[in-house]
């Protein structure tokens, strides 16, 4: 999945203690959810960030912002997430549990919660909730596939506006039911019913475009006073919503003043300062590299700081049918994973070495190591040489490396961090081709799986949508992603690979975990298509006077609504 | 008066007709592609692309585009995203299928604020720059006369990101002695007064060209013939040098000033990117940049463009008012 | 003259030699030179202009010796040392050092003295060449719209006034991909093809848009200048349209010529400084000024100032030689501050 | 006398033009030269003869709320001749067209219609290239010593240039200058300095030194002492004056200062707005004006002879001035100025003729002249 | 001419003091500017004065001073770059060193000016009418109308039609011969006791110029106020002036009745003058021209500036002429001038009769 609104990015992981699914899941959590005895009411945040959502329309956000402000803030879904101790927990949130599947695993039905109201004082209805999920399918260009995939007649159906009402994947039976028919088994469903594309929109308030989104029925604790694209959002506390039904939710603030399209450094170092309306001033941009001794572990400023894992492992994508194993291999030990790593301007701030593809905060993660998968080290040109050497290729017969670099990154990171790879490649005797485009033509460069690269295309890495790696696996290994005409990690269309990730799909969320851990080395062992580089971190900077910042482990981001401040 | 300025809006009108055509051809025929940026981050299959393409039009012949986008500006079009059909009225500047908004909703949501920003840098580099201009030149080869210049001239020299950036950093953020910008659905106060420091910046920088202009064209106008016949009408050396020397000074000043719009608002551009402004230039680079939004690119240059010929206008009337020989020719 | 037959009719006929040009006037006044030749002199013994010109004369020479001043520093262009590089917190673990003169780049590592040398070539060249090259073209165009007249200058005023309406920076931060994909037949070019190009799309741009002033200056002045006695009497004489332009009017614009070039090459280091700092300037692995003012103002800029001064110093100091050297030369042409 | 070019071509043997040989400088005759001989200019062939030519220029004029296509009728059908060895003087009030009638006879500006015939050759409407060799012929002398030549050119180049053009003095071209600045009575070692190294005086003599540099038969003179100081101006004139009768060359002879057009012309033409309003001998207008515009000029110059006892004049003062050239009067164009105005004068335009009755020799293009003898009184 | 309509008609005639008192009382004047290449010395020991209802004229080559002594008068030099000294006593006043506060009453009010160019000596951005009343209103406090007024009827005073309407005009939509009557009325209006006027007439034409003239010798005689009328050109002192001062190279070379001075000079420079003018009366042979330039103001020539182009130093023994500058002396016939000639009168009257 993609992790924010615009840069191909950088973020989460966490090196928490690894929980059990089971223990991940509460269907019992009733409303309202604790306060905390030291949090103070009232009181506006200003949040900062760098880029812009395109719209706040719950059917086509897939990122991590507008997520974080919409799943927290705005937007109630059958399920939520929330923060126990550190931990994340799985709660219903507009159902009354987490659904009941059928015996063949094909029929998820969640009971509604009675008395939800929209913050203009209409009641929902389940009906609401099943023309979200419709609706949802004509926003599949910039929202998750997921429903497509898994809803039974989801890769016909093109949603309301162009395929009309019927739809066999969702129903609601009566007011307070709502039924998934899938077309094959989806055991984390009740992880997918958190997203924003399962919120209730009636239908008669529809405008039929993301235009919604600006003035969007909240079902949360705020509602959406104005919304200026590439500008500002402002919420309010929503009249209308009812702590009694919230499992997941508090109301300290009286609202939330977003900024969007920030100067990040300028406000970094004004949230250092905490001068003026900074000192009120959340920031989850990653923090610039040199402020890492202020708000390091021990620095001056660390109780400005709070970081954690983002849901995404950063990795190098190699071409498996241009790049031979041995030189794969070869590659992975060559790769100068450090200096590329600083050269990005990455800290420890900013990530961990990653020596596997699912991050640690996943159930079930496999803590293996293949030889020379560390993400990180110099890289050993000389071994590298051997290794070439050995699979064939030396100074008269170079391998060739073809790569796409960003040439138009005014921080100039892509350049230097493109040169110093070219450099260390050429060292261990590769020949290197690099080819400088535009950042916006280099996404669709690495996109196409018949493009003339063979490493870096697309994805340069991934974020999980939820909690289990099979939100992570089946999107990057499969061969579907090729056969529709796009990328995936190393290129992969391999029977063998589809047919174990079918298995493991087929197993119970509590035994899936393991199975994934499995999955990963088996396929990093013979495959090698990708490699690790690092699991990114959340960074959140805020004023002296924010507190109670809580990293959300699942997304990345802060829990928006656990935050109070002083006045 | 009434044909001068019927002729300056005439080639006005045929500046902004070319400049539509050129670029509509440059950019619609350009490299950029939009619907890339439309589809999802990390991966987009050529298929989606292909239909995102065809759901914005842009599989059309550029002719039929461009029709299409000229009969919009004048009569209005609708324009299909989503399942929605809205009507773009005119002047129909297009559809931003990014933003999801009319492009003329979205420019002249900002208009105001680019416009004001310009209008305030104006104010502060035409009063800084002509009042020390004047000053400098009635105390000609004095010690403040030569720091004058000279400061003005180092001033001018650095970098203006630089000292756009330090400013910004400075008076806004570390001693924020100055208001921080707010967007305008703020209200007008906060506003207007968040524009001020962004202002002040863009005219001081701006301004030391105008201190060196000024000064020399006041020293100029002092030495003319009808400031020695004020002087030898008794009346105050102020109003001499006020009344009689700074108005004929003027006007050769206001010329350049009419140069300058298009300078102009490209410092406004540099200026808002720096101070977070929302405003055109903002808009217009986030379009280029990031998301290739075709008709957001047109929309800000053509308004870019119209917001120059005007003040290139108004300059020019300003001038016939300033200088009286103008007004018959 | 030999025509001192008779001291009255020599008297009478006014005959001989003026007293104002005696001899002792003479040695007073500079015979024989031409104004440029008068400006030159004026500026030999303006200490402004010659402080100026040793500073522009420097920067050429830190350009030219560049390799040389960097191999003598004991470094490479675009050398990474990583191992210089605090990796807490991506800055350099060095400030200026004998190895290091300006230190090292954050992040990369990189010599910044290396990068600040070399990059003085690409500000300095483009700045020079596009000058000259604009400034040629802004006198043909002024030219020929101010002495021929009639639907060639309205044409060319009429482009004149397009160009001025223009937001250019928006127009040009929109060409040079454009330009450039034109330029390289569309094909995807390598670090070094890229750099390259984009130097030469950037001055095209810079000349595309750099012309139109010099062209208006010139085009009035030959409009005042063709209605000049002397044009005109080159004219009754019958001399070819093109002997006057080039002989009788041309040497009379070299004062507005060389101040607007003078003045031009000091805009045009700075654009490239400006358009390096939005992103549509130069690119890697060329260094210059304005893209290293760019990355270093992009981060926190006073983490490390080593990184952002240099090249800001270097483009304030030149662009201020530059432009007094061109207010002294404007000064040594022109007439009205002629003694 | 033939003044062939090819003649001059090869001028360095012996020449056979008068011109030529006088320009040399052993030939000069030094001696004092008795200006205003009598000659007999009056049978001298015709060198120059301009039949109703005409010059409107084009202009937009703004009236109101509309735009006018207009034009300034700046020489409205004058004719006029200048013969071998004259000097026709052309006075007139400031914007009544004399300029543009020596831009006209000079093809700076291109006739609207009419005939310049050179030595009975029309150059009205010939081309650049047809002009040439005539060029050769008609040279002028500009008012402006400042502004008539080039400052980035010295004295050498200046000379020069007229030479090369016409491909004179092949081979012996630096001579040549330096001849020319000698006639001119310029210090020859000046050839490398620059006009602004001179002063007003020395500047026109440069100007004048060009114009004599192709050996031209007429010479057009606008106001050529105008900008000059009393002393220079003398100077100056006493310099054309001699040139005139060593190189017996024609003039046409453009001043406002009645004083200096009585000393140096043998027949004056009076312009108004547009207009020759009386033409004739020196003699004839000065003592017998008959237009009341000439008579209005002559009686308006100040006249130093005052103060020596010459008995005062009649005075006539003209009220206001002129009308526009755009929108000139109807029928006679002075009779808004003019005190014997009657009707038939906005009705009918008077022709230029000879008016028997005066038994005068001048044209006069009036209704009602009269001969005033009383205006200028003769001091000697 | 009418005063009726006028508020302050009166003061016309009020004025104190009848034709022939001394307003003007020029000592030893000299005024030098500092320059590059070093001190101009524009004006030397230069002393005149100048009477109520008489003309004054100063003649002189371009370059002699003229100009720059009649701003003295109004104290127009830049005072850091110009070094006066001598004396200037107008109507009981001493000009020179005197306060700019000082200077700034007396201009227009005590002593007007009426510069050469009118073109550009209006202002070209203000309403004619304005610029009258505007020195109208400094030195009387009275409302904008009725300085208006006062205006209005000073442009009629000076014989400009239709004046009310005129002095809403700007000074580009008059004519050459209106601007410089404006100017006039402009110098006129606070009814000054002097009246300055630097080439009145010399961008103007001949019958434009006899009309200017006319009007200024009426005005004076209306108004009764000394003129100095600053010219080169001969014929037009010959025409109105009553005393003559002519200079060269910034110093006065003679001095006397205009009548006598124009029919017999007395030193060689001022005969040299009147025998360089072509008259329109007289048909002379040949123009008697000075020879060479007038001099640099910088490096002027030893002993009598005029001596490098003299035609008479033969008459005066040895080099006098070139080693001792000669003083201003009073000549037997009442004349002054500033040359070394013992019996100037004959030596000049031979020279013509030759
Ligand atoms: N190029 C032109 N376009 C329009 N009008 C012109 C042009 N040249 C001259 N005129 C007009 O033609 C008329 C005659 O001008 P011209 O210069 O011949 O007058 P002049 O007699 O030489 O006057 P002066 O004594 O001032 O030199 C004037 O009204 C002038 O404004
Ligand atoms: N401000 C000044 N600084 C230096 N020199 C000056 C200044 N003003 C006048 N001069 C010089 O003083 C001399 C006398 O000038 P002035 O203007 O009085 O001459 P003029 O007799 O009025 O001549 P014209 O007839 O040309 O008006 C000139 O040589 C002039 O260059
Ligand atoms: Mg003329
Ligand atoms: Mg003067």
């Amino acid at each position: 999945s993609a992790p924010s609104s615009t840069t191909n990015g950088t973020s989460d992981t966490s090196t928490g203690p690894v929980q059990t699914a089971g223990a991940s899941l509460d269907p019992n959590a009733k409303g309202p959810a604790p306060t905390d005895p030291k949090a103070k009411k009232g009181g506006t945040l200003t949040i900062s960030y760098a880029t812009s959502p395109s719209s706040m329309d719950p059917s086509a956000q897939f990122y991590q912002d507008s997520g974080a402000i919409m799943t927290r803030l705005t937007m109630r879904s059958l399920t939520a997430f929330v923060n126990r101790g550190g931990k994340q927990v799985l709660v219903p949130d507009l159902a009354t549990d987490l659904g009941q599947v059928s015996s063949d695993k094909l029929t998820w039905t969640f009971k509604l919660k009675s008395g939800i109201k929209y913050s203009d004082g209409s009641t929902m209805k389940a009906a609401d909730i099943a023309y979200a999920v419709k609706r949802s399918f004509a926003f599949t260009a910039t929202g998750p596939t997921y429903q497509v995939d898994y809803l039974k007649g989801g890769d016909k159906y093109l949603g309301p506006f162009k395929s009309g009402d019927t739809f066999a994947g969702i129903e609601a039976p009566d007011d307070s039911t709502v039924v998934f028919h899938l077309a094959k088994p989806w055991e984390t469903l009740p992880y997918f019913t958190t997203f924003t594309q399962v919120s209730p929109i009636p239908q008669a308030k529809d405008t039929k475009d993301e235009t919604y989104g600006d003035k969007a029925l909240a079902t949360g604790p705020y509602m959406i006073k104005s919304f200026t694209q590439g500008s500002e959002l402002t919420l309010v506390k929503n009249p209308n919503w009812d702590p009694a039904t919230d499992a997941a939710r508090t109301q300290y603030l009286d609202g939330y003043d977003f900024k969007f399209g920030t100067d990040t450094i300028k406000t970094q170092q004004g949230i250092l300062a905490s001068t003026g309306d900074y000192g009120t001033t959340l920031d989850w941009d990653p923090v610039d590299a040199s402020f890492a001794d202020q708000i390091g572990s021990g620095g001056p400023k660390a109780k400005q700081f709070v970081s954690g894992p983002s849901s995404c492992t950063i990795t190098v994508n190699m071409d498996t049918r241009k790049i031979p194993l041995a030189v794969r291999k070869a590659l992975a030990v060559a790769y100068p994973y450090d200096d590329l790593y600083t050269a990005s301007g990455l800290t420890s701030l900013s990530g961990r070495p990653a020596h596997t593809l699912i991050p640690p905060q996943i159930p079930g993660w496999l803590d293996y190591t293949v030889p020379g998968l560390t993400g990180q080290g110099p890289g050993d040109p000389v071994k590298a040489k051997a290794m070439l050497a050995a699979a064939g290729y030396g100074p008269d017969k170079p391998f060739e490396i073809k790569n796409y670099y960003t040439n138009d990154d005014p921080s100039n990171i892509a350049q230097t961090v493109n040169q110093i790879r070219k450099k260390k490649l050429e060292a261990a005797g590769f020949k290197v081709t690099d080819k400088g485009v535009a950042g916006k033509d280099r996404r669709k460069l690495i996109a196409d799986p018949n493009g003339d690269y063979n490493i870096g295309q697309s994805p340069g890495g991934w974020c999980f949508d939820w909690p289990s790696a099979d939100s992570i696996f089946p999107p990057t290994v499969s061969s579907t992603q090729l056969t529709s005409g796009g990328t995936n990690w190393g290129d992969l269309q391999d029977p063998k690979i589809d047919a174990e990730l079918a298995r493991i799909q087929k197993l119970s969320i509590a035994e899936q975990g393991p199975e994934w851990g499995k999955f990963d080395q088996w396929l990093m062992t013979n495959y090698l298509p990708v490699l690790p580089w690092y699991w990114d971190r959340s960074n959140i900077l805020f004023g002296t006077k924010v507190h109670n910042v809580i990293n959300d482990d699942n997304h990345g981001s802060p829990i928006l609504d656990s935050i109070w401040v002083d006045q | 008066m009434f044909i001068y300025i019927a002729r300056r809006i005439a080639l006005g009108v045929s500046v902004l007709l070319v400049t539509l055509v050129v670029t509509f051809l440059i950019f619609f025929a350009g490299p950029a592609d939009p619907a890339q940026s439309l589809c999802a981050e990390n991966r987009c299959p050529a298929v989606k692309l292909e239909q995102i393409r065809t759901s914005m039009g842009l599989d059309r012949p550029i002719s039929v585009q461009f029709a299409e986008y000229f009969q919009g500006l004048f009569v209005g079009r609708d324009i299909t995203d989503g399942g929605n059909v809205n009507h773009c009225s005119a002047p129909c500047l297009g559809y931003s299928f990014h933003n999801h908004l009319q492009v003329s909703d979205e420019v002249f949501r900002r208009f105001p604020t680019t416009v004001a920003l310009a209008l305030l840098a104006m104010v502060v580099f035409l009063g800084v720059g002509v009042s020390l201009g004047v000053v400098a030149a009635t105390r000609r080869g004095s010690a403040f006369d030569r720091t004058l210049v000279g400061v003005s001239q180092v001033f001018g020299a650095i970098p203006y990101i630089v000292v756009a950036l330090l400013f910004a950093l400075y008076f806004t953020v570390l001693y924020p002695i100055l208001p921080q910008t707010h967007p305008f659905s703020d209200g007008f106060g906060p506003w207007i007064v968040g524009l001020i420091a962004p202002a002040i910046v863009l005219g001081l920088v701006t301004s030391t060209a105008y201190v060196r202009y000024t000064r020399a064209q006041m020293v100029d106008t002092l030495a003319q013939d009808y400031v020695r016949t004020a002087r030898s009408k008794g009346i105050s050396g102020r109003s001499v040098i006020y009344k009689h020397g700074l108005r004929a000074a003027l006007s050769p000043v206001l010329t350049i000033l009419g140069l300058d719009m298009a300078g102009l608002l490209s410092g406004t551009l540099i200026t808002e990117q720096i101070f977070s402004v929302d405003g055109l230039g903002k808009l217009a680079i986030t379009a280029l940049i990031q998301t290739d939004d075709l008709p957001i690119i047109m929309g800000t240059v053509l308004l870019g463009c119209v917001i120059v010929v005007a003040l290139n206008i108004v300059v020019d009337i300003a001038y016939s008012f300033v200088d009286p020989r103008v007004r018959l020719s | 003259m030999t025509l001192g037959s008779s001291a009255v009719a020599a008297e009478t006929l006014e005959v001989g030699v003026d007293p104002e040009l005696s001899d002792a006037a003479e040695s007073s006044r500079r015979h024989g030179r031409t104004p440029g030749q008068i400006a030159w002199d004026r500026l030999k013994v303006d200490k402004v202009a010659i402080v100026c010109a040793v500073i522009v004369v420097f920067f050429i020479l830190i350009a030219v010796l560049a390799p040389l001043l960097v191999k003598l520093e004991g470094e490479t262009l675009n050398a990474f040392h990583p191992e210089l590089i605090n990796r807490r917190n991506t800055l350099p673990t060095i400030g200026t050092t004998a190895q290091h003169w300006f230190g090292v780049e954050p992040r990369t590592g990189r010599d910044l003295f290396a990068l600040w040398a070399y990059g003085a070539q690409p500000s300095l060249t483009i700045g020079f060449l596009a000058a000259v090259s604009s400034t040629v073209v802004g006198i043909v165009m002024g030219l020929l719209a101010g002495y021929l007249g009639g639907i060639v200058d309205r044409v060319i005023s009429w482009v004149i006034d397009f160009f001025l309406s223009l937001p250019y920076l928006l127009f040009v931060f929109a060409l040079v991909p454009i330009v450039q994909n034109r330029v390289g037949g569309g094909r995807i070019l390598t670090a070094e093809e890229t750099s390259s190009l984009r130097f030469w799309v950037l001055l095209i741009i810079l000349i595309l848009f750099g012309w139109i002033g010099l062209a208006r200056l010139i085009r009035g002045e030959v409009f005042s200048l063709r209605e000049r006695e002397f044009v005109q009497a080159a004219k009754v004489i019958g001399v070819p349209t093109r002997q006057i332009l080039v002989k009788e009017i041309l040497p009379n614009l070299v004062g507005p010529i060389i101040v607007s070039a003078s003045i031009a090459v000091p805009g045009y280091i700075a654009a490239e400084a400006t358009l390096s700092f939005l992103g549509a300037g130069l690119v890697e692995p060329t260094p210059s000024w304005g893209r290293t003012i760019s990355v270093a103002s992009g981060g926190n800029f006073s983490a490390y100032p080593l990184h952002l001064w240099p090249p800001v110093l270097g483009v304030a100091l030149l662009v201020l030689a530059l432009s007094l050297l061109g207010e002294s030369i404007r000064d040594a042409f022109d007439p009205t501050t002629r003694r | 006398m033939s003044t062939s070019p090819e003649a001059v071509d090869d001028a360095t043997d012996d020449a056979t033009d008068d011109a030529t040989d006088a320009l040399k400088p052993d030939d000069v005759v030094v001696d004092t030269v008795v200006h205003q001989a009598p000659r007999d200019v009056a049978n001298a062939p015709k060198l120059l003869e301009v039949e109703h030519l005409v010059k409107h220029f084009a202009v937009r004029e703004v009236r109101g709320l509309s735009m006018l296509r207009s034009s300034v009728k700046a020489v409205d059908d004058i004719s006029f001749v200048v013969r071998e060895g004259e000097s026709l003087g052309l006075v007139g009030e400031s914007g009544c067209g004399k300029s543009t009638t020596s831009r006209l006879i000079t093809r700076l500006e291109d006739p609207t219609s009419g005939a310049i015939r050179f030595r009975g050759q029309d150059m009205a409407l010939m081309k650049e290239k047809e002009l040439r060799p005539l060029r050769r012929e008609v040279q002028m002398i500009f008012q402006d010593p400042y502004s008539s030549l080039n400052p980035r050119q010295t004295v050498g180049t200046i000379l020069r240039t007229p030479l090369d053009v016409h491909g004179l003095a092949k081979g012996r071209e630096k001579a040549r200058t330096k001849e020319l600045l000698e006639l001119v009575g310029l210090n020859p070692e000046h050839i490398n300095r620059y006009p602004s190294e001179f002063s007003g005086g020395q500047r026109q003599r440069i100007g004048i030194a060009r114009a004599l540099a192709v050996e031209p038969r007429l010479i057009i003179a606008d106001e050529p002492v105008s900008a000059l100081d009393v002393s220079i101006q003398a100077q100056v004139m006493n310099l054309l004056a001699r040139l005139r009768e060593e190189l017996n060359l024609s003039f046409l002879f453009i001043a406002h200062d009645l004083g200096v057009i009585r000393h140096f012309c043998d027949s004056i033409a009076v312009m108004y707005l547009g207009k020759i309003v009386e033409k004739g001998w020196k003699r004839d207008i000065y003592s017998a004006p008959q237009h009341p515009y000439t008579q209005a000029l002559l009686s308006a110059a100040p006249d130093i002879n005052v103060v020596r006892g010459v008995p005062p004049r009649e005075r006539i003062r003209l009220k206001g001035d002129p009308p526009s050239p755009i929108d000139p009067p109807s029928g006679c164009r002075f009779r808004t100025r003019c005190w014997k105005a009657q009707d038939i004068c906005a009705k009918v335009e008077p022709p230029l003729e000879l008016k028997e009755s005066s038994g005068l020799d001048q044209v006069i293009a009036c209704h009602f002249p009269e001969v005033k003898t009383s205006l200028v009184a003769e001091v000697s | 001419m009418s005063t009726g309509t006028s508020p302050s008609g009166a003061s016309i005639r009020d004025r104190v003091g009848s034709a022939g008192d001394v307003v003007l009382k020029v000592e030893d004047l000299s005024v030098r500017f500092a320059s590059d290449e070093g001190p101009v010395n524009a004006v030397q020991n230069l002393s005149y004065e100048a009477r109520l209802g008489r003309t004054l004229a100063v003649v002189g080559e371009s370059g002699s001073g003229k100009s720059v002594s009649s701003m003295t008068l109004l104290g127009l030099h830049n005072p850091k770059r110009t070094t006066i000294t001598g004396s200037i006593t107008l109507d009981g006043t001493e000009l020179v060193g005197a306060s700019e506060e000082t200077m700034r009453g007396l201009r227009s009010s005590s002593v007007a000016m009426v510069f050469q160019d009118p073109q550009s000596s209006l202002h070209p951005f203000f309403k004619v009418g304005k610029q009258i009343a505007e020195a109208y209103r400094a030195h009387h406090h009275v409302s904008a109308a009725v300085a208006n007024t006062r205006a209005v009827e000073m442009l009629e005073r000076v014989g400009i039609p239709n004046p009310a309407r005129r002095a809403k005009q700007y000074p580009h939509e008059f004519s050459g011969g209106m601007r410089q009557r404006a100017m006039i009325a402009l110098g006129l209006v606070n009814d000054p006791k002097l009246l300055v006027a630097d080439e009145p007439t010399t961008a103007l034409d001949v019958t434009v110029q006899a009309q200017i003239l006319d009007l200024i010798k009426d005005l004076q005689q209306e108004f009764g106020s000394a003129v100095i009328l600053i010219t080169h050109d001969l014929a037009v002192v010959a025409e109105v002036a009553d005393d003559i001062l002519v200079m060269y190279a910034g110093r006065a070379v003679e001095k006397g009745l205009a009548k006598h001075v124009l029919s017999q000079p007395n030193h060689p420079y001022t005969m040299g003058l009147l025998e360089s003018v072509p008259s329109a009366s007289e048909e002379v042979q040949e123009l008697r021209a000075i020879r060479g330039a007038p001099p640099s103001l910088v490096y002027l020539p030893s002993g009598c500036s005029f001596h490098p182009r003299c035609d008479y130093q033969d008459q005066v023994p040895g080099e006098r002429c070139v080693t001792e500058l000669p003083e201003l002396r009073i000549l037997p016939n009442g004349r002054q001038i500033r040359c070394h000639l013992v019996d100037p009168e004959r030596v000049l009257s031979q020279e013509t009769s030759r």
